[in-house]
């Protein structure tokens, strides 16, 4: 008789189980950290058909979110200009800029290239469809755009922010308080410690936006919930 | 301690005490060599004609059956099964229940017989094991496909996702899902375990290299020496140990899938040993069904002999009439709970729209095995073989009667509606016993289907002492030995 | 008025304005795409791909104020396929994306017009409501709530047919212009039964126009008048203390008036549980009829004849009650002392008291009814019997119509009726014939009936929410009928739109919009008929109604008794057949609608068919079954038919008037001996897959839905007795028929599920109120110890201490905590709950042989238990032991086979300590802070374990893809991903938008309409937000307090709620306490919770039925006694 | 193969039965030998001792193994229902009193990772698998998994003598005895 296996096999299973054990704990922290939504859906930028920038139009001249998005604070959904609320001002205010062809040819009748349909923005947000979230259930609560959507008034393009995931949800709903803003300052992008003095009272040990979210969240009665049934019905 | 050692000691004392008598549990006296010869001849020999006959049909149902019925059941939904929203849980719960309850003869009979020194195990644990891995797998079949988006089974398995919602440990079908697949687990483990010395043997009579080389690598390089066979002892006796309580457990899991909700006929505390009490009895029975034949087949009456088969009546016996005594005390704790609910449950039971399946169950169940009070009944085969396929059978029908019959008749009578399985049903449950056949087929083809380490080992000269003893011999051994020769003369 | 409709827009329809247009997903098909573009004509919404047209439930969404598609898997990003965000281009007043909008209609009936309030997303209607502050508000029943299914119904017609077959519009205008400009054409329109002011100026108008013109009304269940033209007898339950109804099914099939005061007059507390529990405030309901009905079901004493007897019971009471001219018939002593008793409680009340007769019985009962309620004082204002003249141009009838057209005085023949008269007209006329003889004949309608392939013209119609109207509820309160949306279908004309086109000089018919966008010229019409100025316009809008525009009342005409007609009793070879109104398909106009076909009939049971009905021992003796069958058995065994999907229905073959019919045969309780019930409509079309093989026949009449349905019984209608046939034979034959039932056992087999009291002292239990008392006590939970909680709902002290210190609840919400009660005593049992949770939530049908298994998914279970007094009883309530036998003596037959009918809806009834929750091992059901059961459908993964361990069996599986996979196609569910597909077709722009679709494999259930309580809260929340800008201060500086917070007390409504014309559901919030009219009914001793015995704490509890049964009755002291005798 | 050196793993010799392997077993133990090993076809009672070896201590092993598993089940249990996310579920609370809930799980997850250590635990104990081993290069010695018993005195052990060494094992009665060499793979 003699060994059918050469001697360096009896090292062969231990280092298989080496291989394998570091392949496994590679996959799982791999999916762990790329197929979750913080990396899928964080930093999504399509290129629009037109390159609107919100920085022109909320950082340099001022225009309040619900200019355009008029709805946000009445109706669960916040809705996406119409066509109409452009031209009102573009029909003369640079009317003639390139970038506004799409623009014209949906609102414009003198256009050679008018067509009258609507503008086809590419959704970046989008929550399942079983998912039920209401913008003016938190607008009207003192919870920002900006706690959802990230500094929108810096963005020349528009990118997801924030992952927009259930535990991400979650986590506001269980601490609002970080959250939390006086109603006047939901659409202010610049709310920070600066302001909080404007809403205590001189010497009031609230300092921070978090201390003044929790005075709120006491005032409100804000008390978020977590059960299955407020998002999903 | 296998019995010539008590009689080592009674002499060393010089003390006569009463020797039980015990028979030889290999007969015809033969050696370690003809035990390796006819045990690795059941595998290396050509496949009698028999098996060939066996494996392939039920191959061909088992891939019809479960590839082709799950197959359409998961692209096209639950409702091609006869489940209704009055009876959720059908033959599909009724199939896991009985696999899952045959799947626990094997480990039961490894490990607690093991745990009571009852050696005569040796000669049937070894394909009462693989019989338990098989009907697990086959038990897991049902609930793994039966949930409506098989796809999303992975919320069962508490792992952290970004969606931040756990399981909910409450519920008995999340503790079935940790009781179940721990059972699989450790039952595959004891299993392979007790598999590997054998692995080792068959290694070593291998002259054809892919063989060899296979073998090799699952016997792990298994030498025999006896710095490894005393750890090995004692792993195998620790897993004994964790498995006699995990076996125990694992059906008082599935039972409280049952006794912990709140319907009429399910809401009992008696469930948990009385379901324990019919898995080992149920468990029973299908080794008898499988082995009585095998043991014709591959000649290996002299290793699986009379008494091997007489103390599984006996078994099955006590543990049936425990069963009919929990039928009973069912009745009886509902009668005297004057909770109408509870009474109307069992009354359907009996009469209701299902009473054939409950007829069934009590005659099966509980009569046929009462014909092993009688000795002449255990010592014929043919007897033994139509008892044990009626409590196959019985047992069955024992899962119908608890899940269907009381889900179609439960609290609020407009919503009653008796259940009929579909086609679908009764593909994958014939699809189930194909598969079980054909695993097992397997099994006999390519693994020890009888603990031959063990076998050795009970042979009175493997005691190391025995031949201290020559000159005491034990009378009992010899008349029993005599005994058992002649019945089985007689028999063939 | 609900609070839900409290954002009606101020001004929401201007002639022009476009607030209803209204986008959807497109159906792939021609027709709904020149909708779209007719809709938009600069596109807002483009469609791009039937790929996110699925039945995605907010899909509308992406389709319109914020609409995306999915364009393709481009690969502009790598992470996940772009979709687009769509708006408007020019965005339209009123629409808000994502919110709904209210508008008042109304939907036209024969009975009077159902006021509504209709919900609107985008301008797509999705579910109809009751208008509440209509005085002739009267809930909305099953046909109402299921109506607007059928504007979405996928078979609905959609070209203009010639001689069958496609035909262009052009050719049309043709016709339409040939007919205007010819004035002396000899033109006969045919009209349904329900009343539109504008329809009878314009028959005025058209009279004028067209000198040989003629106008006839027809409707296949129609009731002659009898009180002279135009005068309506209409019944005014709240002034009624005594009702004897003969034959008359006024709470559902044959509307008599308002029946909500009826209901509320039922209620021993009043309406919204105000008072104390009275016997005398409680109306007391007398029945005469052959085979149950809903109202029957309601009686307190209900005497089982057969119709051709209703009217010698009838004449008897008149007789009793001197009535001029009225003998006494002769009566067995049983019906004669029933009737002393009734006509002395009868002429106690008089004033008070009100006689209906069923529109279906014969003039000769109904006038005896009108004699009677005139000789009570019942009849006129502030009578329980109102005489009201109609507006209504007097019209001719259909044997008119058939003596004109054999006379040769019509050449073209406008059928506007909503009936179906090749189909449903009594085959004596022969109309599919009769019209043969017609030049020309143009059919308007919705469906391809048989009508439409008859005429040589057909016409798409509108549906009533697409197009202008206006119409007369019950009492004549003038109502309009406003579009919701433009006609989804291009070719589609309304009633007036066609009548507009005849009167029009050029003959031009405008259909759907007008030129420029202009509204329909219908509009203009209805505005015209409306006058006034455009304040009292614009209210009529919002409102949906005229106030105080009810008919005027009248005086009956007296046309004196008639001759006694002398019909022998039936007997076992001269049975007697009633034609009935079926429940679900009414006429058979609603075969088509998948609801109505699935919700089961209120009294048999069955879905999807329909089958005759024999009482068990008429059934024996006809030798249809060999025992009389019983309503409970010892085992709960199963009967002679089979059950579940093997339950078949013997057929037999039925003889009358020398035709006969094979048709099913089912058993059923407390009907006449000798009688046979059979619902009409049905069998309208058969293809190849019918369940019988029977000859395919019709099959292009009926869509999917309605094919193969059931059996056609008007063949066997002569005119002379439209509703019933005496003298049928019966034979039985060798076949079965496989039917459905949601249904199967029909006793409470000794559980005191529905519970009844009595007004009357009990000899066991005592008095009303000791009974009221005992309610809660009924069946196991009188003896059953209290249930001690080894959790302690309210939490733990030592681990959850809340700031005082005390342990917390665990359902914790401080503002809001649902629950809801359901008033078994108004309550009928008729499906109009289950229909409305239909369309609130998404539901899909399932088929008939989904039904058959028992995989309904019906969030609401409509149980309807019989309940038969087996024993007398002597003095103190005991049974009677029969000293020689040892037997107990029996209760007389006549009450034996008499079973009380309870009714009882169930649904999730959200117990606080839900056994589904804890066995669910994804957390996929669990407890919300405001006490729902909540449902988390997107984390379900169907173990289905939760809906083994509910004791109420209100969970719902979905077996299969039923939202994708057409149900209706013949083994199309079974074939997976290999069947064919059903999405983007019209219906599923019915869906509810905030009501998630639910896939395949997971559980769904009621969960209280959690979106509308989400909706109200958020609602509410928005308040503070208002109140700061109002008050004018900085919101830190805001107190928001519970008020702020709390929605107001019974602002929001269930759908079920809303629906029920009993007003038999409330609902709100606990923590109102009495002053939610739901608190209340909390409060009251007949408030029990079904199966308390488990200790599940529901949310949902039952008030027991009163019964309010007259002492001196015979039977008084076996009614009420459902489950009082239960232990 | 030019490159192999041979190197003599140690003698091996058979007995004739398991008595015998027992009594020389004592011999050997008694000679002081301590890189020895008997083989034989089943495990033999009371080899232990006449072998001078202690008793294994894998369980041990298994203890702890089987409290991680305990400690494992609890922790997750209770940081998921208790800690991160309560849910209420049929009116319990969660809290400790929850605890008696998870029992089933803690269970099984002992039993579990008990059996997990038990099977690598003695894998490592017992350092397999090793497919390779001098041994199986005997003649003889796949005897050992039939019906031979066997002794084998290695050569790593300081007593060990080519001569001694055999004479040793034929006067404690072994027959067949063998030097067996290992191929050294250079």
């Amino acid at each position: 008789m003699a060994n059918i296996f050469p001697r360096w096999t009896n090292l062969l299973p231990l280092k298989i189980a080496v291989c394998i054990g570091t392949t496994v704990a590679g996959i799982a922290l791999a999916f762990s950290y790329y197929a979750t939504p913080k990396t899928l859906r964080v930093g999504y930028q399509p290129s629009q058909p037109i390159p609107f920038s919100h920085k022109i139009h909320v950082d340099q001249l001022g225009l309040d979110c619900r200019y355009c998005h008029s709805f946000v604070d009445v109706a669960g959904h916040s809705n996406v200009p119409t066509g109409n609320t452009c031209w009102n001002c573009h029909q003369h205010v640079q009317r003639d800029s390139p970038k506004l062809e799409p623009l014209h040819r949906s609102m414009n009748d003198q256009h050679p290239h008018y067509d009258g349909k609507p503008i086809e923005w590419v959704r970046i947000h989008k929550s399942p469809d079983y998912v039920y979230f209401n913008h003016s259930a938190h607008v009207n609560r003192g919870i920002s755009c900006q706690s959802c959507h990230g500094d929108v008034n810096q963005m020349e393009v528009v990118y997801q922010a924030e992952s927009h995931s259930m535990g991400w949800c979650l986590d506001c709903h269980r601490a609002p308080e970080k959250h939390l803003r006086p109603l006047e300052e939901v659409f202010n992008f610049d709310y920070g410690d600066k302001d909080v003095a404007r809403y205590v009272a001189e010497g009031s040990a609230v300092k921070t936006t978090e201390d003044l979210g929790k005075k709120l969240k006491e005032q409100f009665k804000v008390s978020p919930k977590t059960s299955c049934a407020t998002c999903h019905h | 301690m296998s019995s010539t050692s008590e009689t080592a000691q009674d002499n060393v004392s010089d003390v006569k005490l009463p020797v039980l008598k015990r028979e030889k549990l290999v007969l015809e006296g033969r050696s370690y060599h003809w035990i390796t010869e006819r045990i690795c001849g059941v595998l290396e020999n050509r496949q009698p004609l028999l098996w060939w006959m066996l494996f392939l049909p039920s191959a061909l149902i088992a891939m019809i059956g479960v590839g082709g019925g799950l197959f359409h059941l998961v692209s096209t939904g639950v409702g091609v099964w006869g489940n209704t929203n009055r009876v959720m849980w059908g033959w599909p719960i009724v199939n896991f229940v009985f696999w899952i309850g045959i799947g626990h003869a094997g480990t039961l009979i490894s490990a607690i017989l093991f745990l009571t020194r009852q050696n005569w195990r040796t000669s049937i644990n070894r394909a009462a094991e693989a019989m338990t891995i098989f009907a697990v797998m086959c038990a897991g079949i049902f609930p793994a496909f039966h949930v409506g988006r098989v796809w999303f089974a992975w919320f069962l398995a508490p792992v952290p996702n970004a969606n931040a919602i756990w399981q909910n440990f409450k519920s008995p079908l999340l503790w079935d899902v940790f009781a179940v697949s721990t059972y699989f687990t450790i039952s595959l483990i004891f299993w392979y375990l007790g598999m590997v010395p054998d692995l080792a043997t068959i290694r070593d009579r291998c002259k054809n290299g892919l063989r060899k080389v296979l073998y090799g690598i699952f016997s792990l390089g298994w030498r025999g020496g006896n710095r490894q066979w005393s750890h090995y002892e004692m792993a195998y006796l620790l897993l004994a140990a964790l498995s006699t309580p995990l076996v125990l457990s694992v059906h008082s899991v599935v039972s409280f899938d049952f006794a912990t909700s709140v319907v009429p006929g399910w809401h009992t505390t008696i469930f948990p040993p009385y379901f324990v009490a019919g898995a080992i009895f149920g468990g029973f029975a299908m080794v008898l069904t499988i082995m009585i034949p095998a043991r014709f087949v591959y000649g290996l009456q002299d290793l699986i002999t009379m008494k091997h088969i007489d103390n599984m009546a006996k078994i099955i016996l006590l543990t049936g009439t425990i069963v009919g005594y929990a039928y009973l005390m069912e009745l009886f704790v509902a009668f005297y709970s004057g909770a109408l609910y509870e009474m109307n449950a069992f009354k359907f039971r009996i009469a209701g729209p299902y009473w054939w399946a409950y007829a069934a169950m009590m005659s099966l169940n509980v009569l046929s095995p009462q014909i092993f009070w009688f000795k002449k009944c255990r010592e014929n085969l043919w007897v033994v073989m139509a008892v044990a396929m009626c409590v196959n059978v019985g047992m069955w029908f024992e899962r119908f009667v608890i899940i269907v019959t009381t889900l179609a008749r439960m609290w609020l009578p407009g919503d009653w509606k008796t259940y009929s399985p579909s086609g679908q049903d009764q593909l994958l449950f014939v699809g189930t016993i194909g598969m079980f056949l054909a695993l097992f087929m397997l099994f006999m083809r390519f693994l020890p289907c009888i603990n031959i380490a063990e076998v050795k080992w009970t042979k009175v000269e493997s005691d190391p002492h025995y031949e201290d003893n020559e000159s005491h011999a034990d009378d009992g051994v010899v008349v029993e030995e005599a005994y058992q020769k002649e019945l089985h003369d007689t028999k063939s | 008025m609900s609070k839900r409709i409290q954002h009606h827009p101020e001004a929401p329809a201007d002639e022009s304005t476009v607030s209803w247009r209204s986008t959807g997903q497109l159906e792939d098909s021609s027709q709904f795409r020149s909708w779209l573009e007719r809709e938009f004509p600069r596109g807002a919404a483009e469609m791009a791909n039937q790929q996110e047209v699925e039945t995605s439930r907010r899909s509308f969404m992406k389709l319109m104020g914020a609409s995306s598609a999915l364009a393709g898997f481009g690969m502009t990003s790598c992470r996940r396929p772009e979709s687009y965000i769509v708006p408007y281009t020019k965005s339209p007043e009123w629409v808000i994306p994502g919110k709904a909008t209210y508008y008042a209609s109304t939907m036209p009936r024969a009975a009077g017009a159902v006021p509504l309030v209709v919900t609107t997303f985008e301008g797509r209607p999705t579910k109809l409501a009751p208008n509440t502050l209509h005085p002739d508000a009267d809930g909305t029943d099953a046909f109402a709530q299921a109506s607007i299914l059928n504007l979405y119904a996928p078979n609905r017609s959609k070209t203009i047919l010639k001689g069958k077959k496609k035909a262009k519009r052009a050719e049309l205008d043709a016709l339409i212009a040939g007919l205007a400009a010819d004035s002396s054409a000899k033109i006969g329109f045919v009209f349904g039964a329900d009343l539109s002011p504008t329809r009878s100026r314009l028959v005025g108008e058209l009279g004028k126009k067209f000198s040989a013109a003629k106008f006839y009304s027809y409707e296949a269940l129609q009731a002659e008048d009898i009180a002279g033209d135009g005068v309506k007898l209409v019944a005014d339950f709240s002034k009624a203390d005594r009702i004897l109804a003969l034959d008359s099914d006024f709470t559902s099939t044959d509307p008599q008036g308002p029946v909500t005061p009826f209901f509320d007059r039922r209620k021993p507390e009043g309406k919204g549980y105000t008072k104390k529990a009275d016997a005398d405030g409680m109306n007391r309901l007398y029945a005469v009829e052959a085979a149950y009905s809903l109202t029957g079901g309601m009686a307190d004493h209900r005497l089982r004849v057969a119709p051709s007897q209703v009217e010698t019971i009838a004449r008897a009471v008149a007789a009793k009650l001197k009535v001029p001219g009225a003998s006494a018939p002769k009566l067995d002593a049983n019906h004669q002392n029933w009737v002393d008793v009734l006509a002395k409680d009868l002429q106690d009340h008089a004033g008070r008291s009100l006689v209906i007769a069923g529109s279906r019985q014969s003039k000769a009962v109904r006038g005896l009814a009108l004699a009677i309620n005139r000789t009570l004082g019942s009849l006129g204002a502030g009578k329980p019997m109102l005489a009201l003249q109609s507006d209504a141009a007097v019209m001719g009838c259909i044997a008119d119509l058939k003596a004109d057209i054999e006379a040769g005085a019509i050449d073209t023949l406008l059928l506007l009726t909503p009936s179906n008269p090749v189909f449903d007209a009594p085959a004596d006329f022969d109309f599919g014939g009769l019209l043969g003889k017609v030049k020309t004949s143009i059919h308007l309608g919705e469906r391809t009936d048989a009508t439409a392939h008859a005429a040589t013209w057909h016409i798409p119609a509108t549906h009533y929410l697409e197009s202008w109207s206006d119409a007369r509820s019950a009492r004549g309160t003038y109502s309009v009928v406003q579009p919701m949306i433009l006609p989804l279908y291009a070719d589609c004309v309304s009633e007036l739109e066609l009548l507009l086109a005849l009167l029009d000089k050029q003959g031009k018919l405008l259909n759907g919009e007008g030129p420029e966008g202009a509204a329909s010229p219908a509009h203009d019409a209805v505005r015209k008929t409306f006058g006034g100025d455009q304040t009292a316009w614009k209210k009529l809008l919002r409102d949906g109604f005229q106030a105080d525009s009810s008919f005027a009342a009248a005086t009956p005409s007296d046309m004196g008794l008639p001759a006694p007609s002398d019909v022998k009793a039936p007997g076992k070879d001269s049975l007697e057949v009633i034609f009935a109104t079926d429940a679900s398909i009414l006429d058979g106009r609603y075969i088509d609608n998948g609801w109505l076909q699935e919700a089961p009939d209120p009294i048999s049971k069955i879905t999807w068919d329909n089958a005759a009905l024999i009482a068990p021992k008429t059934a024996k003796a006809l030798g249809i079954y060999d025992e009389v069958l019983k309503l409970e058995t010892t085992f709960a065994t199963v009967g002679p038919d089979g059950e579940g999907q093997k339950r078949t229905a013997p057929l037999i073959k039925l003889t009358v008037h020398g035709k006969s019919l094979v048709v099913p045969v089912m058993i059923s309780f407390g009907q006449a001996e000798n009688t046979i019930i059979i619902p009409v409509g049905y069998g309208q079309g058969i293809n190849h897959e019918d369940d019988l093989g029977r000859e395919p026949v019709n099959e292009s009449h009926v869509g999917l839905v309605g094919v193969n349905r059931g059996f056609n019984v008007y063949p066997l209608r002569k005119s002379e007795t439209p509703y019933f046939a005496t003298g049928a034979k019966v034979e039985l034959t060798k076949g079965r028929y496989p039917v459905a039932l949601t249904q199967e056992h029909h006793a409470m087999y000794g559980r005191a599920l529905a519970r009844e009291v009595s007004t009357m002292p009990d000899a066991r239990k005592g008095s009303f109120d000791a009974q009221l008392e005992e309610v809660s006590k009924q069946g196991v939970d009188s003896h059953v110890p209290p249930n001690v909680y080894l959790y302690k709902p309210e939490g733990s002290s030592t681990w959850d201490p809340g700031k005082d210190g005390k342990a917390q609840p665990l359902i914790n919400d401080p503002l809001h905590q649902w629950g809801m009660a359901i008033d078994l005593t108004s309550c009928m049992g008729c499906s109009a709950c289950t229909i409305a949770c239909q369309a609130e939530n998404n539901i899909p049908i399932v088929g008939k042989e989904q039904v058959a298994m028992g995989r309904e998914m019906h969030w609401i279970r409509m149980d309807r238990y019989y309940a038969a007094q087996k024993y007398a009883r002597d003095d103190h309530g005991q049974k009677i032991k029969d000293k020689k036998t040892g037997d107990y003596k029996k209760a007389p037959e006549w009450v034996q086979d008499n079973p009380a009918m309870v009714p009882q809806p169930v649904a999730c009834v959200q117990c606080e300590s839900a056994p589904c929750e804890t066995v669910c091992p994804v957390n996929a059901t669990v407890h919300t802070e405001d006490g729902l059961n909540a449902m988390a459908y997107n984390r379900c993964i169907g173990t289905r374990y939760c809906a083994n361990n509910c004791p109420y069996k209100a969970r719902r599986f979905n077996f299969f893809d039923y939202n994708k996979r057409n149900p209706l196609i013949k083994h199309n569910l079974n074939r997976g991903p290999l069947g064919k597909k059903d999405v983007g077709g019209p219906d599923h722009l019915q869906k509810n938008p905030n009501v998630t679709v639910r896939m395949r494999g997971v559980m769904e259930k009621c969960t209280y309409c959690v979106q509308r309580l989400k909706d109200a809260v958020i609602r509410q929340k928005r308040g503070q937000k208002q109140e700061a800008l109002v008050a004018g201060k900085a919101s830190t500086d805001m107190e928001v307090n519970t008020d702020t917070l709390r929605i107001p007390v019974d602002s929001v409504k269930a759908a079920c709620q809303e629906a029920c014309p009993a007003g038999a559901i409330s609902f709100g919030n606990l923590k109102d306490g009495k002053k939610s009219e739901m608190g209340r009914a909390k409060e009251l001793k007949r408030n029990y919770d079904l199966l308390n015995y488990i200790g599940t704490r529901p949310r949902t509890s039952y008030l027991a039925r009163v019964k309010n049964p007259n002492p001196e009755m015979p039977d008084a002291k076996f009614i009420g006694k459902a489950t009082i005798n239960m232990a | 193969m030019s490159t192999t050196r041979k190197r003599v793993y140690g003698y091996l010799a058979e007995f004739k039965s398991a008595s015998a392997l027992f009594k020389a077993a004592e011999k050997v133990r008694d000679a002081g030998v301590k890189k020895w090993d008997c083989y034989s076809p089943y495990p033999i009672h009371g080899l232990d001792g006449a072998m001078g070896m202690k008793r294994s201590i894998l369980p041990w092993f298994v203890f702890f193994g089987g409290i991680t598993g305990t400690i494992t089940a609890f922790t997750l249990a209770y940081t998921t229902q208790v800690v991160i996310y309560p849910t209420i579920v049929q009116a319990k609370p969660s809290n400790i009193f929850t605890v008696p809930a998870f029992f089933p799980v803690m269970f099984e997850l002992t039993i579990l990772f008990s059996g997990f250590t038990v099977l690598f635990g003695l894998l490592a104990l017992i350092q397999l698998p090793r497919l390779n081993h001098p041994l199986f290069a005997s003649r003889q010695f796949h005897r050992a998994t039939d019906d031979a018993f066997f002794i084998a005195i290695e050569a790593r052990d300081g007593s060990f003598d080519t001569q001694a060494t055999k004479q040793f094992l034929e006067e404690i009665g072994g027959d067949n005895i063998e030097l067996v060499e290992e191929e050294d793979q250079g």
